[in-house]
């Protein structure tokens, strides 16, 4: 089983996480148009590549943010949100 | 007790036998008795004992004995009771044992359906593509005919289910395969300081070093020695009998024994699980007494059998004449030594074999087996061009009970396949060997192309070196390894026959027509071929098929073996039973601290996610609607008490506590005044109504809020989702298990509390929607005025640990006034005549807020919340549907429609219904049904469709059905 | 024995053309190209040739035939969706299925079975009830049953699921059936490459051109080609060739893996699905449980398999099936499902003129096979969409127009 | 009063009882055996005083009160008297009196709603494993490599077990094994329900206070 590394619970097979999917930056929700609007609503990146999304760690209520691709499923590095991109 | 002797074919003690002659076996084959040892496989005491059909062939129901004595003699599997599809070459013979072959009709002897042998001819491959379709009627009559021949082994319904415990386990190196290099690795690595697992599926360990002897005791005296090294490091762990079953990420693997699967972290892997030898494909090359060498040499050093009296060996390599040596050794007439290649072979065990007498043939083949009963009786001999063509003008005839081949291998790579290892073909070689390992991995002996002794255990020696190293382990650097330089494997072991019978995969009853006949159809790449032939496909996985398949595509595509490429090896290794995967099979389940007082009062369960919630209370003699209706009629006359402790509960702290609730629900927080509770819907980003309760603000900064049960876990964690974002200054906290919630409810709830509390429960001190804290029974409380089910009520959460006192309290100070439990039916009753909605059932996972009747609760007016501006969008879009309150028509009650029955309207689907129940209040069937908006508008008749097709007209009616002034929740006194 | 096989024995020769012809290299230009030689792209290139007489088609296939999702699923063909436009849609093809033997000359081991899918709770019944309707209203067979007529169906089956998920009920689906999935494929491309397709396997299309908003050709491993009509059916693979003419869709891929027993003598009659125990089974002609669960937590592009969905599996199939204890997993495998948030696939024109998408198929793609390739293939030979596929066009996402299949989805108290 | 969120499931077990603050607790099970504490004993230990707290102020605030804090997330802290503080993740705290009583009573009144400082309700199941087939039990129903742990690091586990979410610590109890456990008291239940019953297979079970602790009171 794939191991995930919790910044602050350290090394742990996924099953102890929650996949919340990739990071997408939300538009400004005054300044954009009903179709941009629905694109960051529904539309994903949805081909393959390094990618940051979010992840949680149940037992400890944890959301960090991995970066991983999405390819050969390979965490490169894991932080929690608001902290230095390590 | 009968002596031993009574096994014909049983050789005295061989050194390093694995049986147990002190303990004498007794068994059943096909309902014939006989003995075996402790330590002894079915295929070895049934061989000794004379019996050569040990299995039918899975489609023409040929005879089949041995093949591999390597777990993949899958024509060979026998049942024992619920036990289906053993393996007879590796299942331990267990006293009792009561064996019959599967998929047999009438015995393994008389099978009737070997009459499919005869009719072969118009079976070609993929026949079944090709037939029974036409006349298109006739086809379920094939069906069932096929339904009856297929299959293996045979269920037992009645077995019951197995609970095998798994475990967990960790390692620095896991090595699989405990032969000559494995064992190197594991010492070396397990020298280095590292925590080593070494596996092998045997039952014992040393690999080719205990059968693989030729003729002299070296190679046990090795393993012995090996297997001191590796006794005197405590941080090695040997656990022989353990198939490494399957390697997931992050070296991840499945080690499965007997009893259990263990799941193994390792930092590193060692493959070194060998090579599987390979069959020759020649004309009857599947008749008993045709076998792999390897599988000769096991019989006898293993299990002490015989495999044979008189042997021809077919060979093209060393191994050959190694295997003709222990075949010599063990009393087996031997000869000749047929070799393929036209130079023979250029070891001095070439030398050896002339010494001791054994006529050796080069660049002859084997061109056909004969046999008689059921077994090898004659081998036809001629010489070849290496190429496949025979000269057959003077053929040479000799009269054998046993040919061992030993032509080629095929490395045992499914792990490393699994591991993201690149295979490549070496020509030299004639083998598949990694051409890159993923980091972490690593592969020594033959299934990295080395064959001789010393360089096996240099390889795994190296090997274990370089894993203990990259782990960050002090070890000496590793010696490379010289590559063997003789190929192991012929390039083209296949004869070809006119008629046939010259097997490739024994598990499937493919024949070299076969694969020229599924490529002349097209099926000429490896993976379109193995679907369309189905050639590696069987309980084997090709393991003995596959390489000659590829070695059968090259040549009619031209290319060579590495062009045509291999098949992915999936999981599993060897078929795992599903008691091992399943293990205990935990079903983690969730309690109220109610629990036990719900089930002593008759508590009727309903699943709710993990939770048992009861659905109703049962009383004796009393149909399930009689008590329903009596529980919703305590909360409208007297007091019902439910527990609502399954509700989602959120504590939010902090100066921005209120912004937050604002961004994630609908409504306005901010301006909640400390001591009320406001009703609370989320949507998610689309819009769509995902969750609801009732926000409670104790304090300034101390809001405390409902979510329902199924949303509980997600709500919480979306929440600090997005203030992982927003960065706001407050702290929120799940409090759903530590805090117990129940609902008080109906005109005397008032009554009830009022003797267990101090809190000034009047409406003015206490208003409808207001929330206090205080003590009730002597328990800190949160109460709240609330009222979901429409009549005077008090929600009371207390912590978990205090709240079967406050329930006893609460039942005791009722029972002067009647009070009743009352379980989620009745609640749903209720609150359907209130006219609140349940997210979930009326609503969907496109409901919008509009659709559902709330637009009420969103207020578009704030800067921002989750779903504002999707609704912004779907607002002017226009309505698709509206939730509407309807009744119906009292004549057309008798047949009451259900949840989910369809509006009609002119022979088209106008709507749903969600909610519907009789109610005593209103005197007839209510509830709520989403509707075409134009049929919404109060008093509108529609048409419902129940059960058995009945139209029963409804109409709409306003909500909610039961007190619209909402007098009841305010009642005073 | 049928006299379709006496051929074989009568004929010193093996009697079969090869199913698919081999062209040597990629000629210039084309009517329209089909990216990818699956189930689907297979079907649409068919029914281009058969019913519009459009066969200037090549199916560019970077791997082999079918050896995508259509070698990868569980066989499960069914109709009795939640929508009516999705019932509508998957009823055609359950009529097409029916015939597909006949058309190809190819038994395809259609194989009706009925289908049951099981309802643990409440709100499953809710739902079940809720399919049964709107599949009667439109013409499919299909009931909500009691646990009884499951175990009718199935008497080995423990109806409490080994005590913590008894079966309330089920929806009964009498048509429900399996088929040979592979033979969809060769069926459908031998009956193409009879009608003049080119299929070319090992050919990955590597770039669309697009100018002006209109498809030109496409840049292949093997060169360029021109056409102005490409129709994308890769499944898994989708996103990147939306990519290469900058469409953005709602699509994300997760694998979805199955696995299969050694053979046992057949026993299961029913294809059993249940959603609360996340198993679905039937039992192949070989005598093959064949099983899958749902989705895997996670994005991925890759058909590793995991040992925990078969650890997961395998507990669930015990809870129905207690006595399967001795039974043996032989193989695991994954495909790539292409999901959308509604759980209907997007089908039909796009914003780029002469790109067309057959996408979407997410864990329900075999059993549209035929429907798919008859609609697409009108839709491409008319430039406009089918009437049974306009419900489904990527569009409705921007629209807000979501089809109501997830609807049943949501979750209850 | 309060109950322990396994009240019900060890009744049937005939506890000998004794209310300990404020909380029935199982001093003694009918039908347990002498040795199973020693084999792999499995005690309830939900009756013990404790708290928790979050919030980027809770460390300061447990400092001033001279509580020790430990110094980086996931480690814990003994308490005079048998007590512990263990530090969750980055800035969430649970405190636990030990036998005899503690902190907490006191600490918990002193908790208000503070600039960052939050009460976290502790309603929990919290059990002790002990014996020397603990490290079996652990494997069996848990994913991480506890024998690894060094013990004196004071270790705190935030981790699933048996499906469970659960808090994991090691107590350096003189040559005995003895494992904290915490849980979500709707999930205690069927943990110890499933515990035990893995106990049993292995030799031990239920246990109660007296057993799992002899000396306690010392």
């Amino acid at each position: 089983m794939k191991i995930l590394t919790c910044p602050v619970n350290g090394p742990r097979p996924v099953s102890e996480f929650v996949y919340g999917g990739e990071v997408r930056p939300m538009p400004d929700p005054a300044n954009t148009s009903d179709f941009d609007w629905a694109d960051y609503v529904f539309n994903r990146s949805g081909i393959p590549g390094v990618k940051v999304e979010w992840w949680y760690h149940l037992a400890s209520g944890t959301w960090f943010l991995a970066e991983r691709d999405t390819v050969a499923d390979r965490v490169l590095r894991t932080w929690l949100p608001g902290e230095e991109h390590p | 007790m009968s002596a031993p002797s009574a096994a014909p074919g049983r050789l005295p003690p061989v050194s390093g036998e694995w049986i147990d002659r002190s303990r004498t076996i007794d068994f059943r084959f096909e309902g014939v008795a006989y003995q075996g040892f402790a330590g002894d496989v079915p295929s070895a005491a049934l061989w000794a004992a004379g019996v050569r059909t040990l299995g039918r062939s899975f489609k023409y129901h040929r005879p089949r004995g041995l093949l591999s004595f390597a777990n993949h003699d899958v024509n060979a599997l026998i049942q024992w009771g619920a036990r289906l599809n053993l393996r007879a070459d590796v299942e331990p013979l267990e006293p009792g044992m009561d064996l019959t072959a599967v998929n047999t009709f009438g015995g393994v002897q008389g099978d009737r359906a070997r009459v499919l042998d005869l009719l072969g001819a118009f079976l070609p491959v993929g026949f079944y593509y090709k037939a029974f379709h036409r006349p298109r009627a006739l086809f379920p009559f094939w069906e069932r005919f096929f339904r009856r021949v297929t299959g293996l082994g045979r269920l037992d319904f009645r077995a019951p289910r197995l609970h095998t415990p798994k475990r967990y386990d960790f390692a620095d190196v896991l090595v699989v395969g405990a032969g000559p290099s494995g064992m190197a690795a594991a010492v070396a690595a397990g020298r280095a300081g590292a925590r080593v697992v070494l596996v092998d599926e045997n039952a014992r360990i040393g690999g080719s070093l205990g059968w693989q002897r030729g003729g002299d005791t070296a190679s046990l005296e090795r393993l012995r020695a090996l297997e001191a090294d590796l006794a005197a490091l405590p941080n090695v762990s040997v656990r022989p009998g353990t198939l490494a079953a399957g390697w997931y990420a992050d070296h991840w693997i499945a080690l499965v024994d007997a009893v259990r699967m263990t799941k193994l972290r390792a930092r590193a892997t060692i493959v070194a699980g060998g090579a599987f030898e390979q069959p020759a494909v020649f004309r009857n090359n599947d008749l008993p007494g045709v076998m792999l060498a390897s599988a000769a040499q096991r019989l006898v050093h293993r299990y002490a059998v015989k495999p044979m009296d008189r042997a021809v060996v077919l060979t093209a390599n060393a191994d050959g004449y190694r295997a003709a040596l222990d075949l010599l050794a063990a009393g087996v007439s031997v000869g000749p030594i047929v070799d393929l290649r036209a130079e023979g072979e250029s070891s001095g065990l070439s030398e050896r074999v002339k010494q001791v007498g054994i006529q050796v043939l080069r660049g002859h083949c084997v061109l056909e087996a004969r046999g008689r009963d059921g077994r090898l009786c004659e081998v036809t001999i001629c010489p070849w061009d290496g190429q496949g063509n025979a000269s057959t003008a003077a053929p040479q005839k000799v009269a054998c009970d046993g040919l061992v081949m030993s032509t080629g291998w095929a490395p045992a790579a499914a792990l490393l396949y699994q591991a993201g290892a690149k295979m490549g073909f070496d020509e030299r070689r004639q083998q598949f060997v990694p051409a890159a390992l993923p980091e972490g991995v690593f592969a020594a002996g033959r299934v990295n192309g080395v064959f001789t002794l010393d360089n096996k255990l240099a390889d795994g020696e190296r090997a274990g070196l370089e894993a203990a190293r990259l782990l960050g382990f002090d070890a000496p650097a590793p010696r490379s390894v010289a590559p063997d330089l003789d190929a192991a494997s012929h390039p083209w072991p296949i004869v070809d026959h006119p008629a046939g019978r010259n097997f490739v995969d024994f598990d499937e009853d493919l024949q070299v027509k076969d694969f020229l006949n599924a490529a002349a159809e097209g099926f000429d790449n490896i993976e379109l071929l193995k679907r369309f032939s189905t050639v590696g496909m069987g309980p084997s996985q090709g393991k003995h098929s596959n390489m000659n398949a590829i070695r059968l595509l090259a040549r009619i595509r031209g290319a060579s073996p590495g062009e045509v490429g291999t098949t992915t090896a999936r999981p599993f290794f060897h078929p795992v039973p599903l008691s091992h995967l399943a293990g205990r099979g935990f079903s983690p389940r969730r309690e109220t601290p109610l629990h036990s007082r719900h089930a002593g009062l008759g508590a009727v369960w309903m699943q709710a996610g993990p939770w048992l919630r009861p659905d109703h209370y049962a009383v004796p003699g009393k149909r399930k609607s009689e008590n329903v209706r009596e529980e919703a009629r305590a909360v409208r006359t007297g007091v019902g008490l439910i527990d609502v402790g399954t509700l989602g509960k959120i504590e939010l702290y902090g100066p921005d506590a209120g912004a937050f609730l604002e961004r994630v629900y609908t409504g306005k927080f901010a301006n909640l005044k400390v001591g009320m509770t406001r009703y609370a819907v989320m949507l998610d980003e689309s819009g769509v109504v995902i969750d609801d309760g009732v926000v409670a603000r104790l304090a300034e900064q101390h809001f405390y809020f409902t979510t329902t049960t199924t949303g509980a876990a997600v709500v919480y964690r979306e929440l600090q989702r997005w203030n992982a974002q927003w960065n706001l200054d407050i702290g929120i906290v799940n409090a759903t298990g530590p805090f117990a919630a129940m609902n008080l409810a109906g005109p005397k709830s008032r009554a009830v509390l009022r003797a267990i509390t101090s809190l000034d429960l009047s409406n003015e001190a206490f208003p409808y929607l207001g929330v206090r804290q205080a003590e009730v029974a002597g328990v800190p409380a949160r109460v709240m005025r609330v009222g979901f089910v429409g009549e005077l009520g008090y929600e009371i959460h207390v912590p978990a640990h205090q709240a079967g006192h406050l329930w006893d309290a609460l039942m005791q100070e009722g029972a002067a006034h009647d009070i009743r439990p009352f379980g989620v039916e009745a609640q749903r009753l209720l609150r359907l005549e209130k006219g609140h909605i349940i997210i979930g059932q009326d609503t969907d996972g496109l409901t919008h807020p509009d659709e559902a009747g709330l637009e009420w609760a969103v207020k578009m007016d704030k800067p921002f919340f989750v779903g504002q501006r999707s609704v912004d969008i779907v607002r002017r879009r226009g309505l698709r549907q509206k939730l509407a309150g309807f009744r119906l028509d009292a004549a057309s009650a008798a047949v009451a429609p259900k949840e989910c029955h369809l509006v009609i309207r002119d022979g088209r689907i106008a709507g749903r219904v969600t909610s519907v129940a009789f109610s005593e209040v209103v005197g007839a069937h209510v509830g709520l049904a989403f509707l075409d908006p134009d049929l919404s508008a109060e008093g509108t008749p529609f048409f419902i469709r129940a059960d058995g097709g009945t139209m029963v007209q409804a109409r709409v009616v306003a909500l909610p059905f039961y007190d619209p002034a909402g007098d009841r929740q305010k009642i005073s006194g | 024995m049928p006299y379709q096989l006496l051929r074989f024995a009568l004929s010193a020769k093996h009697p079969e053309a090869p199913m698919f012809r081999a062209p040597e290299r990629l000629r210039d230009s084309y009517d329209a190209v089909i990216i990818g030689a699956g189930g689907h792209g297979l079907a649409s290139a068919y029914y281009l040739a058969r019913d519009h007489g459009m066969t200037r088609v090549a199916v560019l296939e970077r791997g082999y035939i079918g050896g995508g999702n259509t070698g990868r699923n569980t066989t499960i063909i069914r109709s009795n969706y939640l929508t009516p436009e999705g019932v509508a849609f998957y009823d055609e093809s359950v009529r097409l299925w029916q015939d597909l033997s006949q058309d190809f000359d190819l038994n395809l081991f259609y194989s009706t079975r009925g289908h049951f899918t099981l309802a643990h709770t409440d709100s499953a019944v809710r739902t079940m009830r809720w399919r049964a309707e709107v599949n009667k209203h439109l013409g499919v067979d299909s009931e909500l049953v009691g646990p009884e007529a499951v175990k009718e169906a199935a008497p080995q089956i423990d109806l409490s699921c080994g005590g913590h998920a008894p079966i309330l009920g089920a929806l009964y689906h009498a048509p429900g059936a399996i088929a040979r999935h592979d033979a969809v494929a060769w069926g459908y491309g031998r009956g193409a490459s009879q009608r003049g397709v080119e299929i070319h396997q090992r050919t990955e299309v590597t770039g669309i051109d697009v100018q002006r908003g209109k498809v030109r050709g496409v840049q292949t491993s093997r060169g360029y080609v021109s056409t102005p009509r490409v129709l994308s059916a890769v499944a898994g693979f989708t996103p990147r060739v939306c990519h290469m003419v900058g469409l953005r869709t709602p699509l994300y891929i997760h694998p979805l893996q199955a696995m299969v027993t050694e053979p046992q003598k057949p026993w299961l009659d029913p294809i059993l699905v249940s959603g609360s125990l996340h198993v679905y089974v039937s039992q192949s002609a070989r005598g093959e449980l064949v099983m899958g669960a749902s989705l895997d937590p996670y994005e991925l592009h890759s058909t590793r398999s995991t040992l925990d969905f078969t650890e997961g599996l395998a507990a669930h199939m015990l809870d129905m099936f207690p006595f399967l204890s001795h039974a043996r997993v032989n193989r695991q495998w994954a495909g790539m499902a292409d999901m959308t948030p509604d759980f209907a696939p997007i089908m039909g024109t796009t914003g780029v003129e002469g790109f067309y998408l057959d996408a979407g198929w997410g864990t329900w793609g075999f059993k549209a096979t035929p429907v798919s390739g008859k609609t697409m293939s009108w839709t491409v030979a008319n430039g406009r969409d089918h009437d049974l596929i306009k419900p489904f066009n990527l569009s409705r996402f921007s629209r807000y127009e979501l089809t109501g299949e997830k609807g049943a989805a949501s979750v209850g108290h | 009063m309060r109950a322990s969120p396994l009240r019900h499931v060890l009744a049937p077990l005939h506890p000998r009882l004794e209310v300990l603050h404020g909380m029935p607790v199982a001093l003694h099970l009918r039908d347990e055996q002498p040795g199973w504490a020693g084999v792999l004993g499995v005690c309830d230990l939900s009756f013990l005083p404790r708290m928790g707290l979050k919030g980027p102020g809770a460390a300061a605030w447990l400092a001033e009160r001279d509580i020790p804090v430990p110094a980086v997330p996931n480690r814990w802290e003994p308490l005079p008297g048998g007590g512990l503080v263990a530090r969750l993740a980055r800035s969430e705290f649970l405190v636990e009196d030990g036998f005899p009583g503690g902190p907490v009573t006191g600490l918990a009144a002193q908790l208000q709603v503070g600039p960052g400082v939050y009460p976290v309700p502790r309603q929990d199941c919290a059990l002790a494993l002990t014996g020397s087939a603990l490290t079996e039990l652990l494997v069996q129903t848990c994913n991480v490599d506890f024998v690894a742990q060094d013990a004196a690091a004071r270790v705190v586990t935030l981790t699933s077990m048996v499906g469970v979410s659960v808090t994991v610590l090691r107590l350096p109890a003189d040559g005995r094994h003895v494992v904290r456990l915490w849980c979500d008291g709707t999930m205690g239940p069927y943990l110890w329900e499933t515990l035990t019953g893995i106990a049993g297979e292995l030799g031990g079970g239920p246990v109660g206070l007296d057993s799992a602790f002899p000396d306690r009171s010392a």
